[in-house]
């Protein structure tokens, strides 16, 4: 609370690592932007790239990015930031054997050359359209060494392995860790010694305190008698109640997870398996109302998502084919399909099992029956490997990357989360990855994105919303990239 | 001489239903497992809705008594938009199946490795305390927990997994009965008779031990339908469209802050059927005690 | 002051049960004077032990008794308080139950519940109350008494027991002592040692004792007067020998009847028996309690509950016979026996 | 021998017990029986409780297995019997009516239930057989249709003798039958006993604690001490010369209800030891008053034929033991 | 007592082995753990690299053996979400269990024994017929309920309680009682049937006829009798309460064991997962072995035989 200058925010995620190259969670990385740099900094507003540790940058060919490194900067344990530090972390985590968690971030990188202390040259391994993106928040720069104190625990046959996930990040971030009880708790303090100019700005708020509750009655519960300061993902039957009340304030904003149905049109299930046909998938997008899902059940913040890609990243394609709800014209197109009176499907999802049931209701009413199948992620994950799932109801986050290769591209390039196989898709997507003209990788984007929609290959349902509910006394900006810049927070 | 003659002789069970009779807690208890299964069953009948139907436009409407609630929807809609005594209504008929189904399965493991090991004693009996033992040592919530949550869930190993949990209490109890029973001398002139074994367990053991039983049974019924609720809290238990009650209060369990009702409805029926239950259980152990002991 | 010890005038104990009352014990009268064994002999469920129970104020919950008077040493302590009735158990009045299996308490060693009875009555040290169990175990024939101080009832045998039980009885040297049923529960080479230890310690110390059995062999051997119960009621009283070798009653007759005895009933002999079952003690009397098993029964004895009838000093009966059973026809027996059976 | 329906030869039978805290251990409830009943013989077996009658009877029952020894029925061994030939010859009757009667089953289902284990005929013809035996054992014809819960001790007891017969045995093995009646129904059981036996030409084997009711009917004597038969013979003779100093005493325990009878004295020193642990030498011979050294040490071999012993020290012939016949008078 | 010391402990012994084998086949048969570590949006590379890391894809019985090797020189495994020793993890969580299962025991007994003694000193009596309706109202009250109501009544709507966490000895009380309550019916009805047995045995009867004062005859020689089989219900359920908390704990965010391996689960953190079941098993094991010696003590017949 404002007394006592501690700010409490609670999610139900238990934090696995504060550490963002080895974990993936948004708990981290919302930490991991208050208490870490990287070397470019993207406006959560505007999506505009500014220099953080890097004070410019630029292309010297299409594989090699050179990048002047600001100086005078600390790290919070008093040492200086220079160039080595930089070539230190990218060079540990852009390793093959580095077990970093989300490859694709550092993957591009075949190693940064110190040139001078306050110079680095990172060299990629092909053209790399997306590397500013993935060099902001997600790859914070830790000093050199840092890895070195990593606990050596046993690995498979007898070996043993590094657990680098295991080292507290040390940073040069407005906010400090001083106290991490894995699973349970993260306190940050102010670093009052953060650089004079940072895009981030001078943090305000002495301590950050994150705990984990569970149950979201609990945090409401707590919420509302001032346990804790700042909550996210309240339902948003909810948003309205709460807000009404005078201690709290209730915003909604878009987020980066996009909610789709994933029909088998690969026939990957079996070849006689009723997705395959064209007009099975189209009966089945018109058949579920996803203006009515989106607006009434999802809530504020939430929208129809148009294509299999959220707007907001680089390459979104949004003007393709829609399929209007029209329950009579699934009918039809599923008699014609030869399906007169329907037929039974599996039908598998493992998040928010209210949009799924909706989803169900709206198929079961044009014939349609689903055999629904509520699992684990863990279970379902393999199902969907071993093409045992015909019908998923899925969702994905595209890791905080704004840029359609971390979307589009991950499912239409014959991985085995790939249920369309189309190889002209595929064929167009892989072009753009690596080409480095954004007008010709739109153009590309464009291409895949239409005829995935006139296929019907993927359904897209809608974009998250998210509610978040806080207390009154905060002064915090809700941003649309499902981020908490809890560093430009302050009390009223 | 003798005087009983005008006295129409009484089984012993047929005493203990007529002691029941006399019994508030047997009415009561009776009364409202009628009124649930009869609604089960006839769940069709008493409302026009389908417990599946949402409709996105009708979404949380309040029961009647509340001022914003209408006659159409008795007990108001869900978050889906869905007709709430309707859901209620079917979700009788899941909550009893599941509580039936797995007594089948628990008390047929229970009773055969109880009759067993009483019955037989020596090594049968230190095997099948062993077994029980494991299981008493696994915690049912936590291997439910991982098996649903592992191999993904269906109503059918649902009822299979609290069925293959819920023995313990069954093989005890009978275990421990079927040791008294079989110390009997009556067991003794049945075996000097000539009876088969089969005979002896059937004939003999069973008839005598079904107080007992049906006092556990009542107990484990009610144990499957709360930990479907539990599981169902959890997010692990019966998959929709079905609907059970563990279920509904899971789903409103958002709601309690803002609109307890939608805990409270389906929470009171769950704990109404479940004090039924015990009602009735209750009234068979107390007119099953020697002399009825209050 | 050599009045009796105990008097008991007009028990009775009502108990309600579903409705109706049961009336186990009705109309008995009891005297026990000083140095006396009076022995109440009856059959299984004729309320000797319900009688015993009340005047220990002992009675289950649910019993209602009530009584002209219970005097002991004169005192009427039918209406006493809890409190004085607490005073009065186990230091005035000691009571040793049939079975010794269960009687004592196995949680607790055998000196530790002796020494908690005595230092609930008297003010006494531990360590005086503990040579006072040991000196008592020895009087009562437990060898090594020191030992079994501190051993725990389930490490005695039955007859220990029963012995450790006694001694418990006689810890405060109480001026009645009721025993019911004390050989019951033991086997027969056992029953006669714990006889002569009763016989014996009575003798000794004078205390009044009532000897509650079912077996007429035991009273033989041990009570000076007999008090035969039966349905609730006391229909016979007299000494010893006046009893057995001269049964006013016909319940006392058929019951001598039915004994074998070795040497004296040949092998084989049909025994004589009491047909019919004793019938339940519920409700108001209306005729002798005796009537539907009774081979000489009357007219008369339909008439109404019968009253005791003093015969000499100290014998009575109840039975609206000539006291003389010489001029009774024991054929009437074997006839009404014989009915019984054909029925 | 042919004329023998009952042989045992060199019994025993173990049982394993552990306490909850102790080790497991071996307790020898019979240790080495000998026993012959004649056809249509009654024999009476008396001994303290514990001393392993039931066991005993359980196993000419074929309820237990004898753990070692020879158990002839009629000539042949038992465990050659099926279970239901061998039910139909040797059928029993228990101590306590309350409880060897299921109470959930009527009086009559009760009684046809060998019929009804061995198939016999159809119900209507069991039922009426039922009733039959009923009648023989005095039951009034309505109470067949009770339960056992409805009936006094006496009238189960003719219940489970019913029972007993309605199949015909042979041989009948009565535990302790009275020992939980009251004298006066007591009388009532034994004349049944005695008369069914001469009527249908039983063997029976009478258990009991009380010498009284043995003498009664037995035409034989057996008694036992600690699993074993230390003193056997004619009923007659040996109440009459008691040969054994144990029997001697169990005819002193009984007490007669007569006037003037003095309490005994049984000269009995310990008690009853316990199973497990079994005296040395003669077992009987911490109790015994004429026991010297060599009954601790040497367990006294099986004397005497027709009357036969087992005691280092018999009683002397003669008179010493008319005890019996004229109690002790003040 | 020795002799029985032993065979207990060995029947412990094999208990755990046998729980160990099913524990370890309850994780490993069903799903698959290597999608679960490497976590939503992870590319079949990704999962393939965790599952050679891990070693999940070597034989079944190898990967036992090597848990079990482990094990015995005292190394539960990592945890490889927590990245901590799974030993350490526990510890850091069995205290906070182990407080709550303690203090709901606590409450339960504190509850449950009085109110059994009293109905049976006074059968159909207002506070017979009082208990008997808390019992049957307390099984039918589903704890996740009970446990939302009193924080809605005393977290939310009074404010006298703090809602979750593990601050301070009051946040415990809610989930105490909540957990708590629902051993209270069992052991409250056989308080109750066992001492009205005992208060119609025959040594009790024999300490009236001494005159022993009421309470002395009530709890010296009543209630430590009825007592027994009390202590080995109680100790079942505290190992129930080990086991059972899960839903208490995810309801008041008390980071105990059930919270622990309720998000092992979701996780799929198999070690931590195994380690949980072995270490109920052990505590269930060794509670009642505690119970049979606190027994033993309050009943020499078991003692001194
Ligand atoms: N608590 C009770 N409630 C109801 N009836 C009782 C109760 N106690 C005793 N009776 C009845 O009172 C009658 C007399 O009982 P009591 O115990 O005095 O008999 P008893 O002569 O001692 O018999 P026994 O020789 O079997 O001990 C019996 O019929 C018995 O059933
Ligand atoms: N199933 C059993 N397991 C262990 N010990 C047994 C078993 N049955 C009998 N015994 C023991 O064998 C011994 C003899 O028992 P048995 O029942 O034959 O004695 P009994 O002479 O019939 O005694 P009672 O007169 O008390 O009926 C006893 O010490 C008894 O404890
Ligand atoms: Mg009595
Ligand atoms: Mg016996």
């Amino acid at each position: 609370g404002k007394d006592t200058d501690t700010f409490t925010w609670t999610t139900s995620t238990e934090m696995d690592t504060p550490d963002i190259y080895y974990g993936n969670q948004r708990e981290a990385l919302i930490t991991s932007y208050a208490m870490c740099d990287s070397l470019v900094h993207r406006d959560p507003v505007t999506n505009e790239y500014q220099p953080l540790l890097a004070t410019s940058w630029k292309w010297t060919d299409d594989k090699t990015l050179e990048l002047e490194l600001r100086e005078g900067v600390k790290f919070h344990d008093g040492t200086d930031f220079d160039a080595e530090d930089v070539a230190y972390t990218l060079n540990h985590v852009a390793a093959p054997d580095s077990d970093m968690k989300i490859r694709v971030i550092v993957d591009w990188i075949d190693n940064v050359e110190v040139v001078s202390p306050t110079k680095v040259v990172i060299h990629a391994k092909g053209p790399t359209p997306a590397a500013l993106e993935y060099l902001t928040g997600t790859s914070p720069i830790f000093p050199s060494g840092h890895y070195e104190s990593a606990p050596e625990v046993p690995g498979a046959n007898n070996s043993t392995r590094r657990d680098w996930g295991a080292v507290v990040p040390v940073c040069t971030g407005p906010y400090k860790v001083t106290d991490y009880q894995p699973g349970q708790s993260l306190t940050l303090e102010r670093n009052d010694n953060y650089w004079e100019g940072s895009p981030k700005g001078k943090p305000s708020i002495g301590k950050i305190v994150y705990r984990t509750i569970k149950d979201p009655e609990t945090q409401i519960a707590e919420l509302m008698t001032g346990g804790v300061d700042w909550i996210w993902g309240v339902p948003p039957e909810n948003a309205e109640m709460l807000g009404s009340m005078d201690n709290l304030t209730v915003v909604s904003a878009p987020t980066m997870r996009m909610s789709f149905l994933s029909l088998d049109a690969a026939g990957r299930t079996g070849a006689g398996n009723p997705m395959t046909d064209v007009r099975v998938r189209k009966a089945v997008a018109h058949a579920i109302d996803r203006e009515a899902i989106s607006k009434s059940l999802v809530g504020e913040g939430s929208a129809v998502q148009k294509s299999m890609c959220v707007p907001v990243q680089f390459g979104c394609e949004t003007d393709v084919t829609q399929y209007e709800y029209d329950p009579a014209k699934a009918k039809a197109l599923l008699a014609e399909a030869g399906y007169p009176d329907g037929f039974e499907i599996d039908f598998f999802a493992y998040r928010d099992r209210a949009y799924s049931e909706a989803v169900l209701n709206y198929l079961r009413e044009v014939g349609i029956k689903a055999n629904f199948q509520f699992l684990q992620w863990r279970a379902l994950r393999p199902l969907i490997a071993e093409d045992k799932t015909p019908m998923a109801h899925l969702t994905f986050g595209s890791n905080g990357i704004l840029d359609v290769s971390a979307s589009t591209s991950y499912y239409f390039k014959g991985s085995s989360d790939d249920y369309a196989r189309d190889d002209e898709v595929r064929a167009w997507l892989d072009e753009g990855d690596s080409t480095t003209d954004p007008d010709a990788r739109k153009g590309l984007y464009s291409k895949a994105l239409k005829k995935i929609a006139d296929e019907a290959y993927y359904l897209p349902l809608f974009v998250y919303g998210r509610t978040y509910a806080f207390n009154k006394d905060l002064d915090y900006p809700v941003t649309p990239d499902e981020m908490a810049h809890f560093y430009l927070a302050k009390w009223k | 001489m003798a005087n009983s003659t005008n006295i129409a002789p009484l089984s012993p069970g047929q005493l203990a239903f007529r002691r029941a009779l006399r019994h508030g807690g047997f009415w009561t208890g009776g009364l409202i497992i009628l009124v649930i299964v009869l609604a089960a069953i006839f769940a069709p009948l008493l409302t026009p809705y389908d417990p599946a139907l949402q409709d996105l436009t009708q979404r949380y409407i309040p029961p009647v008594w509340s001022e914003k609630g209408t006659w159409d929807h008795i007990l108001g809609t869900d978050n889906l938009g869905r007709d709430y005594f309707a859901r209620v209504l079917y979700g009788t008929r899941i909550s009893l199946g599941i509580g039936l189904l797995t007594l089948l399965i628990s008390g047929t493991i229970g009773v055969s490795l109880g009759i067993a090991a009483g019955y037989w004693g020596g090594w049968p009996d230190l095997v099948i305390n062993f077994l029980i033992t494991i299981r008493l040592t696994l915690p049912v919530v936590l291997v439910a927990l991982v098996v649903v949550a592992l191999i993904g869930n269906s109503l059918t190993l649902l009822v299979l997994v609290i069925g293959l949990l819920l023995w313990d209490r069954f093989a005890i109890v009978v275990r421990s009965a079927t040791q008294q029973v079989a110390s009997r001398e009556y067991i003794t002139s049945a075996r000097a008779i000539g009876s088969s074994t089969p005979r002896i367990l059937f004939r003999e053991i069973l008839p005598n031990i079904t107080g007992p039983l049906i006092v556990v049974a009542s107990i484990e019924i009610a144990h499957a339908i709360l930990l479907e609720a539990a599981l169902s809290f959890l997010g692990l238990g019966v998959q929709p469209p079905q609907v059970s009650w563990g279920l509904m209060v899971a789903e409103a369990k958002s709601q309690l802050m803002f609109r307890p009702w939608m805990i409270a409805i389906p929470g009171a029926a769950l704990v109404l059927l479940i004090f039924a239950i015990n009602l009735v259980g209750d009234t068979v152990r107390d007119v099953t005690t020697p002399e009825g002991k209050a | 002051m050599d009045g009796p010890i105990l008097e008991v005038a007009g028990l009775r104990v009502d108990i309600p049960v579903d409705g109706s009352t049961l009336r186990p014990v009705r109309r008995v009268d009891l005297t026990v004077g000083r140095g006396e064994t009076v022995a109440i002999v009856g059959e299984s469920g004729c309320g000797k032990s319900l009688t015993a129970l009340s005047i220990m104020g002992l009675l289950p919950r649910s019993a209602r008794p009530s009584s002209d008077h219970v005097r002991l040493k004169g005192e009427d302590i039918s209406k006493a308080s809890p409190r004085r009735w607490r005073k009065l158990r186990g230091d005035r009045i000691a009571m040793i139950f049939q079975d010794p299996m269960t009687a004592l308490d196995p949680c607790y060693r055998i000196g530790d519940q002796m020494v908690e009875i005595l230092r609930q009555h008297r003010s006494i040290s531990r360590s005086d109350a503990q040579a006072r169990a040991v000196e008592l175990l020895g009087k009562v024939g437990v060898p090594t008494p020191e030992e079994r101080l501190s051993q725990f009832p389930h490490q005695l045998s039955g007859g220990l027991r029963q012995r450790v039980m006694i001694a418990m009885a006689l810890l405060c040297e109480p001026e009645l002592v009721i025993a019911d049923e004390p050989t019951t529960a033991l086997d027969v080479t056992i029953q006669a040692q714990i006889l002569r230890l009763l016989r014996d310690i009575q003798r000794e110390t004078g205390i009044g004792l009532v000897l509650i059995t079912h077996d007429l062999g035991v009273v033989a051997g041990v009570a000076d007067r007999i008090v035969v119960m039966y349905g609730g009621e006391v229909v016979e009283t007299g000494t010893c020998d006046e009893v057995l070798g001269a049964p006013l009653h016909p319940y006392t007759e058929g019951l001598l009847r039915s004994i074998p005895v070795p040497g004296e009933t040949r092998q084989g002999e049909r025994l004589g028996f009491i047909p019919g079952v004793v019938p339940r003690q519920s409700g108001e009397q209306t005729s002798c309690g005796f009537l539907k098993r009774c081979p000489y029964a009357m007219a008369e004895c339909a008439g109404g509950p019968v009253a005791i009838r003093d015969i000499a000093h100290g014998r009575g009966v109840r039975c609206l016979l000539p006291p003389d059973p010489g001029a009774r026809d024991p054929g009437l027996w074997t006839r009404f026996e014989t009915e019984e059976v054909a029925s | 021998m042919t004329s023998d329906a009952l042989i045992m030869r060199g019994v025993t039978r173990d049982y394993p017990v552990g306490t909850a805290f102790g080790r497991k251990q071996t307790l020898r409830a019979l240790r080495g029986i000998d026993l012959t009943v004649g056809k249509g013989r009654t024999l009476g077996l008396v001994g303290e409780s514990g001393c392993g009658k039931s066991t005993l009877a359980k196993i000419l029952l074929g309820v237990e297995q004898a753990s070692s020894g020879e158990v002839l029925v009629e000539g042949r061994p038992i465990s050659g019997y099926g279970r239901l030939e061998r039910a139909g010859l040797i059928q029993p009757v228990f101590q306590d009516p309350y409880s060897s009667l299921n109470p959930r089953m009527t009086v009559e289902t009760l009684i046809a239930a060998p019929l009804a284990v061995r198939g016999i005929g159809d119900s209507a013809l069991r039922r009426r057989r039922a009733r039959e035996m009923a009648a023989l054992v005095g039951l009034p014809d309505h109470l067949v249709s009770s339960y056992p819960s409805q009936l006094s001790g006496g009238q189960r007891q003719r219940v489970a003798i019913a029972r007993a017969l309605i199949g015909e045995p042979r041989i009948l093995i009565c535990d302790e039958p009275t020992s939980a009646l009251d004298v006066s129904v007591q009388s009532q059981i034994l004349n049944l006993l005695h008369r069914l036996k001469s009527e249908l030409d039983l063997t029976m084997i009478l258990i009991s604690h009380n010498l009284a009711v043995v003498h009664h009917l037995a035409d034989e004597v057996a008694v036992m001490y600690l699993g074993q038969i230390v003193e056997s013979g004619p009923s007659a003779e040996v109440f009459a010369r008691p040969r054994h100093p144990y029997t001697e005493a169990l005819l002193k325990a009984v007490l007669p209800p007569r006037a003037g009878v003095r309490l005994p004295e049984l000269g009995l020193e310990a008690e009853f030891p316990s199973p497990l642990r079994p005296p040395s030498g003669c077992a009987f011979h911490p109790r015994c008053r004429v026991a010297d050294g060599l009954c601790a040490e040497r367990a006294p071999e099986r004397d005497g034929t027709n009357h036969s012993f087992r005691c280092h020290h018999p009683l002397g012939g003669g008179d010493q033991a008319a005890a019996m016949t004229t109690p002790e008078t003040a | 007592m020795a002799a029985f010391i032993t065979k207990r402990l060995a029947l412990t012994v094999l208990v755990i082995i046998v729980t160990s084998i099913v524990a370890f086949m309850l994780v490993h048969l069903s799903g698959d753990p290597a999608a679960a570590m490497a976590g939503e949006g992870a590319t079949d590379a990704d999962i393939a690299a965790v599952r050679e890391t891990y070693g999940f894809n070597r034989p079944l019985y190898a990967q036992y053996l090597d848990w079990v090797a482990k094990l015995l020189q005292g190394d539960f495994g990592r945890s490889y979400y927590l990245r901590m020793d799974v030993g350490d993890v526990l510890a850091e969580h069995m205290p906070i269990t182990a407080t709550l299962g303690a203090l709901a025991l606590g409450f339960a007994l504190l509850l449950s024994v009085p109110l059994g003694v009293f109905a049976a000193l006074w059968p159909n009596t207002m506070i017979d017929r009082f208990s008997l309706w808390l019992a049957v109202a307390g099984q039918a009250l589903p704890s996740f309920l009970f446990a939302l109501g009193l924080m809605y009544l005393f977290g939310v709507y009074l404010r006298w309680l703090p809602i979750s966490g593990t601050g301070s000895w009051q946040n415990y009380i809610m989930p105490a009682i909540a957990l708590g309550y629902y051993a209270t019916p069992a052991i409250m009805r056989l308080t109750r049937s066992g001492m009205m047995d005992v208060l119609q045995s025959d040594h009790v009867r024999t300490a009236r006829a001494y005159g022993l004062s009421p309470w002395r005859v009530i709890i010296k020689h009543s209630l430590r009798h009825a007592i027994i089989p009390v202590v080995s219900l109680a100790a079942v359920q505290l190992g129930f309460m080990l086991g059972g908390s899960i839903v208490i704990e995810t309801i008041f965010s008390l980071k105990g064991i059930g919270y622990l391996a309720w998000e092992s689960i979701q996780r799929a953190d198999i070690e931590i997962i195994q380690a949980i079941l072995l270490v109920i098993a052990t505590a269930y094991a060794l509670l009642t072995l505690v119970a049979d010696l606190l027994n033993a003590a309050l009943d020499p017949r078991i003692r001194v035989s």
